[in-house]
């Protein structure tokens, strides 16, 4: 209350002595002369207090030019006024400072985003095609409201990065002269990665889960080419990928291009692998691609049944070891062994990829031992629990007869 | 002799320890039927690291934790009102109960002709209940 | 003392005997089943008794020449000693009185601290107390190995 | 008649041999009606025991059921020492091993589930019984004079139930019994003066750890029994000397 008022003593005098005002807050003399214009430029102090920019000292002369400090040339264009920058100009103008590893320095922050924007292709269009139309800094970190990345406001906060994106590449007028699709942000919404990100999917770390960025690129923004997918994609899914390359299939892609990762498993629209993916011929299945009866085909349907079987039984295994819980017993050690067989079929499920069904068969076999194990325990201890009850009802008999035979005595006593 | 003693009540030996064993049986046959069908809580091991949600003491401590929790509404007495108040109040209470013959002196023992200390223990009782079962939906 | 004489009191004492014949048949079946669950309960299970294992390994360089090392086999403790002829493992256990028998390098003896029994390494009683051979377990060397009780 | 039974004895004595009485003497009826009798007379004090009375009650329920509750605390507590041996033959009162060996009792002992599930419950059920127990004699004014100090014995009992209650509740190491714990003795330090000392004293140290857990460890086996077996003593003395209060 008092800091207003006090602002307002100062800004009556700033207008009578603009040199004590400036000497207080350098922005005050931009905004006095601006203010009587339009409301934008209030708007647009507005949203910069709200920076990091203001936070670290970077105003309104910074990007746009001129000289606050005098009030007959601050906006002559000698003295360096730039008014708002062309969209061409932009890039360079925000590499000014942020490819300076001088100035970057304190700061402790990349000075790379310019060279990687270059390589992009929103770059090369816009530096070397001079199409206007593309993405430049602002359009991903905002104009005046630029916040840190890890500020959850931010646009560039991994949450908000599919939203940013889509931003452009769901209008279909902006995508019109590019012929490219505009549904990735509804197809990523839907997916697994995307339902990961909205907090969607209990127990995953949305933090982990990848935006637009961490398979298109942060700056170097570039589709991914045809061997960079396994790439891409494997560079969370190492093990995948591995085994991916010890398939036949890698030999196909290398000669014939398919089948990728995203062949199977689309792109944008990712959702959680299942075993209904060995069978069918719709997209992504076995059977889009291999005739029916051919071996290929057979050695998905094998695999199948082999998934099928275990993955109930795990569940089966799960249900009876919470059974048990009544017992009163400790079953941390039984739900480790379950988790441990759940880890070997998910083991499993990855070394499909190699399509070897010898090697699927030994680690669910290993997989159906260790649940066979944990099912043999928890049929003893319900074979326990029933003698628990069937002694439970002779005692509580005996101990009835008992009572019985007491109050029986006792009324004798009484009586005698 | 024998009129006497029928008067006076009945022989501890064997009607009264037989009463004993009825209810000593009894009270067994309770515990068995706890004990088998809802077995004692297990838990995991302690962590000094990471405190639980809901942490609540055993039942019976439950009257005095929402005590303590009661007496945090008057920190406006000071930050160390609370605590004091709260773990103070109840060794007075406790004390109070203790040595209860000393200051409830009358010799009268029916409830109804000494009604200040039999509505005090009333409200003792009624309170500790209301305040088990807060505590416990708290 | 004198109930012969009165026929319904005799009928009520035989029918509190019977009763009371009954209560304590109860209260023996209570005893026998509340006794049975603790001697269950006391009796130490099997897997609280150390390995069962009829064997070991241990390394050669454990066991210099002329030393000696008491190891635990199949729950029970073995002493065993390298010398220039070979490898021994005898039970360490005196069969006089149970304690642990020591190797003496210099009389080329296992001597008992508690009553100076003394032993040769096939176990034989050579002097004291010891009423029993020490009994000998298996000992083969392979590599730098050295099993124990391992046929 | 007394004359008479006591002559009869006298020439049972004088019939016996030497041989005969040794052997009586190591009999079990040897304490009741065998020569350790003749010289410690437990018979007589044990009947004279035996045929005191106890009253009938008229008040709260005709068959005085609810005179009972005292006996049936008595009878719990019996429980919990006879189950507490059994369990302390298996408990090991470390920080490490103290939630592994109760794991170990209730999922690998025979009948360890059993016990540890009657001590559990038989010790929730006794703090209701001592309470309930506490509140009848507060609503028929037993506690008045000549009782008053058997009040003091018997408060004695209920708090030390309460503190059997929570030493024992940290035993099992278990998360909750360690939190439990940790902010049970935590409110000791808003004593005033000496709060923060006793609470360092309590626990053994700054946190609830290794040291508490064996201070409470032997004030639940050791000290707590031996103190309560003194209270119950002193309790059932007074009870038997100045006999139960008269029904109202």
């Amino acid at each position: 209350m008092g800091k207003l008022i006090l602002k307002r003593v100062l800004l009556f005098f700033g207008l009578l002595l603009p040199v004590i005002a400036f000497a207080e807050e350098t922005e005050i003399s931009c905004v006095i002369c601006h203010s009587g214009l339009s409301g934008e430029i209030v708007a647009a102090v507005d949203q910069w207090k709200r920076s990091i920019h203001k936070s670290v000292g970077v105003s309104c002369p910074d990007c746009h030019g001129g000289n606050p400090d005098s009030m007959e040339n601050a906006m002559d264009k000698k003295a360096g006024f730039r008014g708002r920058p062309k969209i061409e100009d932009i890039p360079a103008l925000c590499a000014s400072c942020h490819a300076d590893v001088q100035k970057m320095r304190q700061y402790n922050i990349r000075v790379d985003q310019y060279a990687e924007y270059k390589s992009s292709v929103h770059g090369t269009l816009l530096l070397k095609k001079g199409d206007t139309n593309v993405a430049t800094c602002v359009s991903c970190h905002g104009k005046h409201e630029i916040r840190k990345k890890g500020d959850p406001l931010s646009t560039v906060y991994y949450a908000n990065v599919p939203e940013t994106c889509g931003k452009c590449h769901s209008d279909k007028q902006k995508m019109k002269p590019y012929g490219i699709p505009t549904d990735q942000l509804d197809d990523y919404k839907k997916s697994y990665h995307g339902q990961i990100l909205y907090g969607k999917i209990k127990g995953k770390n949305p933090a982990l889960a990848p935006n637009c960025a961490d398979c298109h690129g942060i700056h170097g923004a570039t589709p991914p080419g045809v061997e960079e997918v396994v790439n891409v994609c494997g560079n969370c899914h190492s093990k995948t990928a591995g085994y991916y390359r010890e398939s036949p299939h890698y030999l196909a892609m290398q000669e014939i291009g398919v089948p990728r990762c995203v062949d199977c498993h689309s792109n944008h629209n990712i959702q959680f692998p299942s075993v209904e993916m060995f069978t069918g011929k719709g997209e992504g299945r076995c059977g889009a691609c291999h005739e029916e009866g051919s071996l290929p085909l057979e050695t998905a349907k094998e695999m199948k049944e082999l998934f099928g079987k275990v993955i109930i039984s795990v569940e089966e295994g799960e249900r009876e070891v919470k059974e048990i819980r009544s017992s009163g017993r400790n079953i941390d050690e039984l739900l480790l062994d379950i988790d441990e067989a759940r880890g070997m079929v998910t083991e499993a499920i990855t070394v499909t990829h190699t399509l070897d069904p010898v090697k699927v068969k030994k680690l669910l076999d290993d997989s159906v031992k260790r649940l066979d194990e944990i099912s043999y325990v928890a049929k003893e201890v319900r074979k326990d629990i029933k003698i628990r009850h069937i002694a439970f009802l002779g005692i509580i008999t005996l101990i009835l007869i008992i009572v019985i035979l007491l109050l029986l005595k006792l009324r004798s006593l009484k009586y005698l | 002799m024998g009129k006497d003693e029928e008067i006076k009540g009945e022989p501890f030996f064997p009607n009264h320890v037989l009463k004993e064993i009825i209810i000593f049986l009894f009270i067994l046959g309770l515990i068995i039927t706890l004990a088998t069908f809802i077995p004692a809580p297990m838990g995991s091991k302690a962590d000094p690291f990471s405190t639980p949600e809901h942490i609540k003491p055993e039942w019976y401590f439950l009257a005095g934790y929402q005590l303590l929790k009661l007496a945090e509404k008057l920190d406006f007495l000071g930050a160390w009102a609370p605590k004091l108040i709260g773990v103070l109040g109840q060794g007075f209470i406790v004390a109070i109960i203790f040595f209860l013959p000393f200051i409830d002196r009358g010799s009268e023992r029916y409830p109804h002709k000494r009604p200040i200390v039999t509505t005090l223990g009333i409200l003792g009782v009624v309170s500790f209940i209301i305040l088990t079962v807060w505590g416990h939906y708290s | 003392m004198g109930e012969e004489k009165t026929d319904p009191s005799l009928l009520k004492s035989t029918r509190r005997s019977f009763l009371d014949i009954l209560i304590g048949l109860g209260f023996s079946v209570l005893g026998v089943l509340t006794f049975y669950p603790v001697i269950r309960y006391l009796w130490p299970s099997m897997n609280s008794g150390g390995t069962k294992e009829s064997g070991i390994t241990i390394s050669l360089t454990e066991l210099s020449t002329g030393k000696s090392k008491v190891v635990v086999v199949g729950g029970k403790p073995v002493i065993v000693v390298r010398t220039e002829v070979g490898v021994f493992a005898l039970s360490a256990v005196c069969t006089h009185l149970g304690c642990i028998v020591k190797w003496d390098g210099s009389l080329n003896r296992l001597i008992c601290p508690c009553h100076a029994a003394s032993f040769d390494l096939n176990g034989n009683v050579l002097g004291g107390p010891a009423p029993k051979p020490l009994s000998t377990l298996s000992t083969k060397v392979v590599r730098d190995s050295i099993l124990i009780g391992k046929a | 008649m007394h004359k008479e039974e006591k002559e009869l004895r006298k020439k049972d004595i004088e019939k016996r041999t030497l041989f005969r009485e040794l052997f009586d003497i190591f009999s079990l009826t040897g304490f009741l009606y065998g020569p350790l009798d003749e010289r410690l007379k437990f018979r007589d004090a044990l009947e004279k025991q035996l045929k005191k009375t106890t009253p009938h009650y008229r008040f709260f329920i005709e068959r005085n059921f609810l005179a009972c509750l005292g006996g049936i605390t008595f009878v719990l507590f019996l429980i919990q020492v006879a189950t507490g041996v059994l369990l302390l033959m298996y408990y090991r009162p470390t920080i490490a091993e103290a939630y592994n060996s109760i794991v170990e009792i209730t999922n690998n002992i025979h009948f360890g589930w059993l016990v540890r599930g009657m001590h559990h419950w038989a010790a929730n059920v006794m703090i209701i019984t001592v309470i309930l127990h506490m509140t009848r004699v507060f609503f028929v004014g037993a506690y008045k004079p000549p009782r008053d100090f058997n009040w003091l014995t018997g408060m004695t009992l209920l708090l030390l139930t309460f503190t059997f209650g929570f030493s024992g509740y940290l035993l099992p190491w278990s998360q909750i019994s360690y939190w439990a714990t940790t902010v049970g003795t935590d409110s000791i330090g808003a004593v005033p003066f000496i709060g923060e000392t006793l609470r360092y004293f309590v626990r053994g140290g700054p946190q609830v750890s290794q040291l508490a857990l064996t201070r409470f460890f032997a004030l639940h086996v050791v000290i707590l029994p031996g103190v309560a077996l003194f209270c119950l003593g002193l309790h059932f003395l007074m009870i038997r000397r100045q006999g139960i209060s008269e029904p109202l």
